[in-house]
């Protein structure tokens, strides 16, 4: 019983640190770190799902957890530092448009218009209070986060991550609305594939952002537009 | 049942397609795929009794319809693509070794669009949306030089990231309806069902998350910056089904979304966004269409005007409107993809790399009078001129738009006039170089495979554009009542 | 009543063509008299004509069938337009159309057949001419209709016969309109006939000439038929000018005794108004081409001075 | 009746497919003749319309897909069907010809091909009784004539006018297309409506595009600009149908619009009026200074649609002020010169091009002595001429006398200000008379008279007779047309409008003839054939003859204000100091006033929008996606804020 009284305190705390840890994707300049950070973002969702399972009673969340532990807490983090190695790049320096500090001055702002937006329109139908509105503003800022990341980060490898983070915040948001986790697993399968297809094409030479490897390409005369009428 | 058959024959081909061996299996597998669903298709549109019969597949006019489009652009490409890849193939554009991956991954593109199609729920539609965007991803990388696989991974990226909003939204319209009934829904029917009653806020935020994701995936501005790169860059077998078909599929699913915010109190608001959307498309893609350069990327942009004409026309959202909404999708696909076709055969004739990058196209009369006409043709038909299709829907579009405000139709038609302009000012000087006497390439001889679906294409386009066939406005507005639009045209 | 109008077209067209060289005459008479000279004989305007048509016809070896047919084409648009001035009687009804405008299509029909003919010979001189020709008449055309509209306001009449008939009945002294249209319809005469300023029928210089220019290849009977035609057209304008702002005398019913006094009646008045024309000529100095537009401007500015005072009053 | 309508089409249609179908040697006889046939079929079949009934007859009634397509024929459309046919039975004959000499293989069946075919859309737009109907044809003509200028499609100059035709054609349809989607929405079907009023700004928004996009098809200026570029470079043939046929079609949706779907309205008339002077006055000074003798003509076009647009505005102006007489007269001067113009500017554009063809130039300085080589194509010509400067008998006459004598009329009828604006007119339509007579004795003059001034002008040789028999027939048409105008006019109903310009006619005939007898019988005969007055040159040569510039010279001198010129000169240095100068250019243009300051300002700067927006897509992928982040924040606001 005490379980149960703990359980919304622990999810709270949860989401709380998956906010923290999508501003620690925005900010870090170490590729390993950002894997690592990942890595516990998926621990953290995890752990989210096992608290609702003792809120909730709903046991297919238990199958949820397990399925993302073995795909995102262990599965794609080795994958990823495998692709890492072959490129030999451990750090990852270069933004576009923000720099970590503004990014995260961003990542704040964007928290609070969630909260805004979505307390006026949600607000007749759920207490502030309620996990589910706590889970949407943070799932959505999240999601934003990631987008974010995608957008300043410029190596391809580090846009995977922000990617992945996005797809965090969307089962972040999606497990608290209790009927839906079956289809959210399949969906992170899917898009499994769309990592696995991703890193594939990227090993075929790449090893750095994507418009960096076409002028590098360019630089070594290799670039073979195939031109024509395309 | 007999809407199982779509499945069955897909896994079979599919299957087939990794035991048999030889090219020439392949691509004939290729085309018996969609002929096959084509056939069902035009079977189930006849017989309208048996629809109720398949318990997992949705069934209607609307998804008939979508079906028709999509299987009459996939048998196309596919017969086109006999003579197209095998060009490829001996000319060394196209390893050996690709060749199985591409016609599994063409049949299995056709597999996902279908079970898009039909499929009752939501999140599976989801799913298989996002599944026809790796595939065509595949597809459009397959000649594996560096700029394809570069704008397949920009396709990935900006489709994958924004159809993640379409998750969130499809969440938030699953927990409105649990918010009303209790118990959650994802299935089609039943939301329209229960669409009256839903919270308005919660509704409306579900509709905004959901059309990003696929507004992305039918190229609405300014989600559509993967367009022209991934049709350019495609061979164009691919581009003409990515044009002709995937973008449907982002289309299908505002039209289903729109037809159950029609039911709830924010059709007004949903109307504005939709509307402002679709102008700023437009625009965008009619004024971007005067700078460019090269032919695919042209027609590429011209895609995405007229995806923003559709989604103006759904904006709208008058039985009329949507009634035409739908018949320039079909009569865009046809007559882009029969374009496609035809820059291909340009393509094949002047592939030589350059190394300035623009197009090098000369004696163009001369080497390749089929294309040169049937591209004059396909520009004609795109400018909206009378025998065509499109024509049709732009007055049906445009008078209704007239009746909400003067100025979208006026804006709208200054705009496709620009763009009309920007297609001849493209192609009047590429009519007129002549390579000096004797440095022009050697005449390309386009296979039959590759023509017929040309001229198929263009003959049907005329078809619908000059004759109602016997059905054919029933249907349609049939389809625009199964979205929930009224009947009343 | 055919009948009348047919004797009418033979009368006016055979007095037309008899008086045309003697007026002619009466101008160049009244110049040389002002310069001091002792001047051509009156009557010496047919004697040059008899003369020209016994002379031997040369053609340019370059000119077409414009040279041939022109002068023969020019008379006879004139005198087609001759049969609807008339000088010194209007008959009751017309033979042909006499509407004003009609009249003015017909003289620019002239116009074209000589600036045509002028451009025929492959000489510089003739092109010259007929650029000359077309340019002021391009401009002198506004004025022309203007002046003429300003006349079918005043009288309300399309009809040349109609408006002499009117004026017949309205004493000019009491109609400021009619003699402000006077000043516009004599500068009409002055431009339209070639005199000073606007063009000198005297010299055959290469930077004054306008109207000899485009004549200046054509000798013998086709040169008699331009003369003619040209001293036919001064007289038609004449006769408008004349019977409007003094239409005494001209005959309105069919009598001997009548047609006669307004036959005299109108050789004097047109004898005075050659008289007038001379010493206006004498009195100015060839305009530079360039100018001539401001002369033009001043007809056109009473034309319109003409229909707005009718306005207003 | 609908049979044979029905039949007409199918001649048409059949005699533009079978030249696209069959490629036999000189297959565009065949479909020639089916064309010609067509042709007077067609003029047979619409006389009765127009000389019987009044009331309009319905030919084909039907769906076009959801759209209802009506075809009928009135007395307005009849008319121009006459026009129609008469034009395709002087093309028809004119056209075998004019193929067998031209260069390329394929483009001459699809030129025989696509002429049948544009005529017949032409004729629907014509007989159309919707607006629906009105619109696809207007657009059907609209493609068909654009590729009939492209066919020459390799010269730069050919493709510059195609495009520009493309962009004008283009934004007409816009206008027209937004006009009939409004008065569609404004009265609810696609009938043709009869005489809307009221204060519903949709109706006159409507009146206004579909004025706006008429008047860009018709040429009428500041819109004319594709005119002149587009009406020479497509074959002769062509051209003559387009300005012949394609302005009258527009002109006749003018009138239509005008007179039928609105009911008049002074402020309406004004612009019209407004429009018709500016296009008359400035149509034919244009006219004036051009060398190539088809732009010539293109823009002589320009200013007779001015001179219709001025007889409308008038017939709108007198019809609101009371004056019924005077507007049925501008009005029937407006229609009256619309099929006039037809006539002779199709003769003229035939014998053009047959000048052209023969001269190998299109120059007018290069020509000259034409009229000693063709004597058929330069009579002919010459009759268009007189035609066209508007000489008493002939049928270009008619129209302007009409719409003089209006506003003459007008002056005596109207309010002080009306009569102003008559006054006004009056002087600009009596310039622009003056001006185009300067025009075409510069045409005919320095084109046929004279010496040749080139070598191909020196070998030209008369066409063969079909050539000059279709223009025969307009020539007989137009001087028919003229002559007998005043029974014509009566006998359709409207006596007294016009003097009898038969009996001037016979007058006119009778004295030369009286002169011609005269001047014989007494006249010396002696006549030579010698040198005149060769300057004191031993052997003057075509190069001291007048040129076209030297010809107008004086008139550009007295407009200058309009003809603008520039100067350009070039220098070359010797020495990188510009001290030492080895050599250079001078060379004065005339300014073309409304393309440089209007149309490519305007285009230059839809260019510059335009590379703003494609910069969108600069192919980085941060921006791509900075993109999808920004939206997705936007809404997100747009959210909270509607919520």
């Amino acid at each position: 019983m005490i379980l149960n009284d703990v359980a919304p305190v622990w999810i709270r705390i949860c989401l709380i640190l998956v906010l923290v840890s999508g501003g620690f994707l925005l900010s870090s300049r170490s590729l390993k770190n950002l894997v690592r950070t990942y890595q516990f973002q998926s621990f953290l969702l995890v752990l989210i799902a096992l608290g609702l399972v003792v809120l909730e009673e709903h046991t297919i969340l238990l199958l949820v957890a397990a399925l993302t532990v073995v795909s995102k807490v262990w599965g794609i983090p080795a994958c990823i530092r495998l692709i890492q190695e072959r490129i030999h790049i451990q750090q990852d320096l270069k933004f576009s448009y923000l720099r970590p500090p503004g990014a995260l001055m961003l990542s704040i702002l964007i928290i609070l218009l969630v909260y805004i937006t979505f307390a006026q329109i949600l607000e007749k139908l759920y207490a502030a209070s309620s996990l589910f509105f706590l889970g949407s503003v943070i799932g959505v800022s999240l999601v934003l986060m990631g987008l974010l990341a995608v957008c300043i980060r410029r190596m391809a490898i580090s846009k995977v991550i922000g990617y992945l983070s996005m797809e965090n915040g969307v089962l972040a948001f999606g497990l608290f609305v209790t009927e839906l986790p079956f289809f959210i697993e399949f969906v992170i399968v899917i898009d499994l594939i769309i990592l696995v297809l991703l890193t594939s094409i990227m090993t075929v030479g790449i090893d750095s952002s994507i418009e960096e490897y076409k002028s590098r390409l360019e630089e070594f005369h290799l670039l073979s537009e195939e031109g024509g009428i395309a | 049942m007999i809407a199982v058959l779509y499945p069955v024959v897909a896994m079979v081909i599919l299957l087939l397609q990794l035991l048999l061996r030889t090219h020439r299996s392949l691509s004939l597998l290729g085309v018996i795929h969609p002929v096959i669903s084509l056939i069902i298709t035009l079977y189930f549109i006849v017989s309208p009794g048996i629809w109720d019969d398949s318990p997992f597949f949705l069934i209607d006019h609307m998804s008939l319809f979508v079906m028709l489009t999509t299987s009459i652009i996939f048998a196309a490409a596919a017969l086109y693509a006999v003579g197209y890849i095998d060009g490829l193939v001996r000319s060394g554009d196209l390893e050996k070794r690709s060749l199985r991956i591409f016609y599994f991954g063409f049949s299995f593109l056709l597999a996902a669009t279908t079970m898009a199609i039909f499929t009752p729920n939501i999140a599976l539609f989801w799913i298989c949306a996002e599944l026809t965007t790796v595939l065509s991803a595949v597809l459009i990388a397959i000649l594996a030089l560096r700029a394809t696989i570069d704008a397949s991974l920009k396709y990935i990226f900006i489709c994958s990231t924004s159809m993640l909003f379409s998750f969130i939204g499809i969440i938030f319209l699953f927990e409105a309806v649990r918010n009303k009934t209790g118990v959650g829904s994802l299935l089609w029917t039943e939301i329209v069902d229960e669409a009256a009653g839903l919270d308005s806020g919660m509704v409306f935020i579900a509709f905004v998350f959901f059309f990003i994701g696929f507004a992305a995936k039918s190229g609405i501005v300014p989600f559509h910056t993967w367009l022209p790169l991934a049709h350019a860059k495609a061979p164009s077998a691919v581009s003409a089904v990515l044009s002709g078909a995937i973008l449907n599929i982002g289309m299908y699913g505002i039209l289903r979304m729109t037809g159950i915010m029609k039911e709830t109190g924010v059709f007004g608001q949903v109307s504005v966004l939709l509307i402002v959307f679709a102008m700023i498309t437009i625009s965008v893609a009619c004024l971007s269409m005067l700078r460019q350069k090269k032919l695919k990327t042209l027609i590429a942009f011209s895609s995405i005007e007229n995806m923003g004409f559709i989604l103006l026309g759904i904006g709208i959202g008058s039985p009329v409107a949507l009634f035409w909404a739908l018949f320039h999708m079909l009569s865009h696909s046809c007559i882009k993809a029969g374009l496609f076709f035809s820059a291909g055969i340009l393509h094949r004739q002047y592939k030589v790399p350059t190394r300035t990058g623009e197009d090098e196209i000369g004696d163009l009369l001369l080497l390749q009078p089929f294309a040169a006409v049937t591209v004059m043709a396909g520009c004609a038909a795109l400018i909206g001129m009378p025998l065509f299709p499109l024509f049709l829907s732009k007055v049906g579009i445009l008078l209704a738009a007239a009746a909400i405000s003067v100025w979208i139709p006026a804006i709208v038609l200054l705009l496709f006039a620009c763009a009309g302009v920007a297609l001849l000012r493209f192609y009047l000087p590429v009519m007129a170089v002549r390579f000096p006497a004797g440095e022009g390439p050697v005449p390309y001889t386009a296979p039959l495979s590759m023509k017929v679906p040309i001229v198929l294409l263009l003959l049907l386009s005329i078809m619908i554009g000059t004759v109602m066939i016997p059905g054919e406005e029933a249907f349609l507005a049939a389809a625009v009542a199964d979205l929930g639009f009224g009947v009343q045209l | 009543m055919i009948g009348e109008s047919f004797i009418f077209a033979l009368l006016n067209v055979a007095f037309v063509l008899v008086i045309s060289p003697f007026f002619m005459m009466v101008i160049k008479k009244v110049k040389a008299r002002v310069q001091g000279r002792q001047g051509p004989h009156l009557l010496q305007g047919y004697y040059n004509l008899a003369k020209l048509f016994r002379k031997e016809t040369l053609y340019s070896e370059y000119a077409g069938c414009i040279s041939r047919i022109a002068p023969y084409a020019a008379l006879s648009i004139l005198l087609v337009a001759a049969i609807m001035v008339p000088l010194f009687w209007i008959p009751e009804q017309e033979l042909v159309t006499a509407n004003i405008i009609v009249f003015l299509y017909l003289l620019v029909a002239g116009r074209l057949l000589i600036a045509l003919l002028g451009l025929d010979a492959a000489s510089t001189f003739g092109g010259m001419g007929s650029s000359r020709e077309m340019s002021l008449s391009a401009i002198i055309e506004p004025v022309t209709v203007v002046v003429f509209a300003a006349l079918v306001y005043v009288t309300g009449s399309f009809s040349i016969h109609d408006i002499f008939r009117t004026a017949t009945t309205i004493f000019p002294a009491y109609n400021p309109t009619v003699l402000l249209l006077s000043v516009p319809l004599f500068i009409l005469i002055i431009v339209e006939t070639g005199r000073v300023p606007v063009d000198n029928p005297e010299t055959h210089l290469e930077l004054t000439m306008v109207h000899e220019g485009m004549l200046l290849d054509t000798s013998g009977r086709n040169l008699a038929l331009f003369e003619l035609s040209h001293a036919v057209k001064q007289t038609l304008l004449m006769a408008i000018l004349l019977n409007i702002i003094v239409p005494a005398g001209i005959a309105l019913e069919l009598s001997v005794g009548a047609l006669i006094l307004g036959g005299v009646l109108f050789l004097l008045k047109g004898t005075v108004l050659c008289v007038i024309i001379g010493l206006f000529e004498s009195a100015y100095a060839k305009m530079r081409f360039f100018q001539i537009p401001n002369l033009f401007m001043i007809a056109f500015f009473f034309s319109i001075l003409t229909i707005f005072i009718e306005v207003m009053l | 009746m609908s049979e044979i309508f029905l039949f007409i089409v199918l001649l048409y249609a059949l005699s533009g497919v079978i030249p696209l179908c069959i490629r036999k040697k000189r297959i565009w006889s065949v479909s020639s003749i089916i064309m010609g046939g067509g042709g007077i079929l067609l003029t047979l079949f619409s006389l009765p319309c127009l000389l019987v009934s009044s009331a309009k007859t319905i030919l084909f009634q039907g769906e076009w897909v959801t759209f209802p397509i009506c075809i009928g024929i009135d007395r307005l459309s009849a008319l121009f069907c006459i026009l129609l046919g008469m034009l395709s039975l002087a093309v028809a004959l004119y056209t075998p010809g004019y193929l067998d000499r031209m260069h390329g293989n394929r483009r001459r069946y699809v030129v025989s091909g696509f002429i049948p075919l544009f005529l017949l859309s032409m004729l629907l737009v014509i007989l159309a009784g919707t607006t629906i109907a009105f619109l696809v044809f207007w657009e059907l003509m609209a493609i068909l004539s654009f590729f009939l200028v492209l066919t020459e499609f390799e010269e730069e100059k050919t493709r510059y006018a195609s495009l520009f035709y493309l962009a004008m054609t283009q934004i007409s349809t816009v206008f027209v297309f937004l006009g009939i989607l409004l008065m569609c929405v404004s009265t609810g079907s696609w009938e043709y409506p009869s005489h809307l009023s009221g204060s519903d700004p949709l109706i006159s928004l409507s009146f206004l595009c579909l004025f706006f996009g008429i008047a860009i098809k018709s040429g009428v200026i500041p819109f004319h600009k594709w005119l002149p570029h587009a009406h020479p470079a497509a074959p002769s043939p062509v051209s003559a149908l387009m300005s012949g046929m394609m302005i009258s079609t527009a002109l006749y949706a003018l009138l239509r619009v005008v007179t039928g779907f609105y009911a008049p309205n002074a402020a309406w008339g004004f612009l019209i009026l407004a429009f018709g002077c500016l296009s008359a006055v400035l149509g034919v000074m244009y006219a004036l200074k051009e060398q190539d003798i088809k732009g010539l003509l293109a823009y002589s076009s320009i200013d007779n649609t001015g001179i219709i647009l001025i007889g409308t505005g008038l017939w709108v102006l007198f019809t609101v002020f009371g004056s019924p007489a005077l507007a049925l007269m501008a009005i029937a001067g407006a229609v009256f010169h619309a099929i006039s113009h037809g006539l002779f500017k199709g003769l003229l554009f035939l014998t053009a091009g047959s000048v052209c063809q023969a001269a190998g130039t299109r120059n007018i300085d290069e020509m000259g002595g034409i009229l000693v080589r063709m004597p058929w194509t330069g009579g002919l010509f010459f009759i268009g001429v007189l035609s066209i400067v508007s000489i008493p008998p002939f049928s270009g006459f008619i129209g302007e006398f009409l719409i003089i004598m209006s506003l003459i009329g007008g002056l005596s009828e109207l309010s002080p200000l009306l009569q102003i604006v008559m006054v006004v007119v009056l002087s600009l339509f009596s310039l622009t008379g003056a001006l185009t007579v300067t025009t075409f004795v510069k045409a005919v003059g320095l084109t046929f008279l004279a010496l040749p001034r080139s070598e191909g002008a020196y070998h030209a040789r008369e066409v063969p007779w079909p050539m000059y028999a279709g223009p025969a027939v307009l020539a007989l048409m137009s001087a028919g047309l003229g002559i007998f105008s005043g029974q014509i006019f009566s006998f359709l109903g409207y006596p007294g409008l016009l003097p009898d310009l038969l009996v001037l006619f016979l007058l006119l005939l009778g004295t030369s003839v009286l002169v011609y007898v005269a001047v014989w019988s007494y006249a010396s005969r002696k006549t030579r054939i010698t040198r005149t007055w060769d300057c004191g040159m031993r052997a003057p040569s075509s190069k001291m003859e007048y040129t076209g510039s030297g010809f107008t010279e004086p008139v550009v001198r007295f407009f200058a204000p309009v003809y603008r010129t520039r100067i350009c000169v070039t220098r070359e240095y010797l020495d990188e100091h510009q001290c030492l100068f080895r050599t250079g250019t001078g060379s004065i243009h005339l300014m073309k006033f409304f393309e440089e300051c209007l149309y490519l300002p305007a285009a230059r700067r839809i260019d510059r929008y335009a590379s703003l927006v494609a910069a969108l897509q600069n192919g980085d992928i941060d921006r791509f996606v900075l993109y999808v982040f920004c939206t997705v924040i936007l809404l997100i606001l747009i959210l909270g804020w509607s919520a």
